[in-house]
């Protein structure tokens, strides 16, 4: 089955919780794997983290878009916001780097998106906001024994 | 679901118990409620036991890096017991084994500090 | 504390348990009692039922929408979409009343959504679609104890 | 959370178990699961057990209003068992209760159609 859903809520950290959960009713509809959940949900936290503290520094007013496409046994995640964006995607793409060192950030979000994920794309500049494009092909094998 | 704090002292082992979701907003109030505790001088260890933790992202990995910090300064170790395999996948990603310890069980990991 | 979200999703039954979930995950944040939360389980599932099956007649292309926001202890949902639109409201609130009788209507949907919420404003034209808006104040006795 | 039905016949009653939420998705199923049981011909009465019923909406109304007028044209009897109170409400609202009787346990409701 084809099915989509777009979700735009405030940039609060009480949502990063909610995200998780819209996202991971929403794909369990595909029959995901504990697994595969556990990822979908992991990745989707860090987005919205990030977009949360690094897109809008904390500011309550920031809108944060999450656009989810499902099909088969295809995820198509995009997870958006209209904040400071990167200034170095490659950068900050790198294991451990952080610009909020201060906040106890682990500089690990982007390696873990990559980890858990088949493609993720990373399109930011500064002051134009951010999205992260994540997908992931699910292995289906329990789906198709039924 | 939300993150619930269990925070016991035996000895100079603070055990910190959590079960819920460790996301970046549970991880303000982790932080905060176990600093006041490292605040009274009298902890020198630490022991995280993760059994009853269903999901854990990033923030998590911050928020122990930095308690790790704190009592690595005063000669402390960190003992991580109890850890699910989704939890474990993102400590093996960030490289935490190489500074905390991994047991299975709460009180094996006490015996091993000293406390049980 | 305040917060708000906007989920759109197509108009296909797989998702009436999908905007249950996320309605519930997002007003969770409130602290509700069970029986409330379950009354507004209840009245998303059935506004979005009616989208499907009145509005869009079943067609998965039709878009659903819903706004919601929460403040204190105050709900405030609205629910629409872009299909057939109501012709007589009146009457479409009547307990019984159902234009789709062959497909096993029962015709308690707005009935039920009137004795679950504190509000229910129906805003309709043929052609126009629907959009249904509903208050709630919760009784928050258990956060106060908190 | 989708709709597990078990069905079980016992004589002439059907015995319907639903477990998780009945919705209008999940209505449509149960409609065509009962109605092929029902077309063999050798069902009387109905008794439905929502014990492990979560969640109700009207769409559940008319799948149970439909299966009534079946067998209530040849005489049989509706009845109900270890209903939960936000469902009861539904059924209170609908006026359900009307046309079927309400018992706490299955097997109340079995003895009571002659069939335990
Ligand atoms: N949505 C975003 N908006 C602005 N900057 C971002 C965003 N996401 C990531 N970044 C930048 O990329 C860096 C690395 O991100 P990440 O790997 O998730 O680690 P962390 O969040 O722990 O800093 C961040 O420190 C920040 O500088
Ligand atoms: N979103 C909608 N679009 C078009 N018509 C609607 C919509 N919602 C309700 N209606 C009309 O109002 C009537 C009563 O709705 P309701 O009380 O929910 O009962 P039911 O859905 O069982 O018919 C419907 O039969 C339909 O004619």
């Amino acid at each position: 089955m084809k099915n989509e859903m777009k979700l735009e809520f405030s940039a609060v950290s009480e949502n990063e919780s909610f995200a998780r959960v819209s996202v991971g009713a929403f794909v369990a509809q595909l029959d995901p794997n504990m697994d595969e959940l556990t990822e979908l949900k992991t990745v989707v936290s860090e987005a919205v983290t990030n977009s949360i503290i690094h897109g809008y520094h904390e500011n309550p007013a920031g809108t944060i878009t999450i656009m989810l496409k499902i099909d088969v046994d295809m995820v198509e995640l995009t997870i958006k916001d209209d904040g400071a964006g990167i200034e170095n995607i490659d950068q900050a793409k790198e294991p451990l780097f952080t610009t909020k060192p201060e906040l106890e950030r682990s500089g690990m979000g982007f390696t873990i998106m990559e980890n858990f994920m088949d493609e993720v794309e990373i399109n930011s500049e500064p002051g134009a906001g951010t999205t992260v494009y994540l997908k992931k092909r699910l292995a289906k094998s329990r789906s198709l024994c039924n | 679901m939300s993150l619930a704090v269990n925070l016991e002292q035996m000895g100079d082992v603070l055990c910190i118990r959590l079960q819920g979701e460790l996301d970046h907003h549970a991880s303000q109030k982790l932080r905060s409620q176990v600093d006041d505790v490292l605040a009274e001088g009298n902890v020198k260890h630490i022991l995280l036991n993760l059994e009853e933790l269903a999901f854990m992202d990033s923030s998590g990995i911050g928020v122990i890096l930095g308690r790790y910090q704190q009592i690595s300064k005063k000669g402390g170790e960190m003992v991580v017991c109890s850890i699910s395999s989704p939890v474990k996948r993102i400590f093996e990603l960030s490289g935490l084994f190489k500074i905390l310890r991994l047991e299975n069980r709460e009180t094996d990991a006490l015996r091993k500090l000293g406390v049980a």
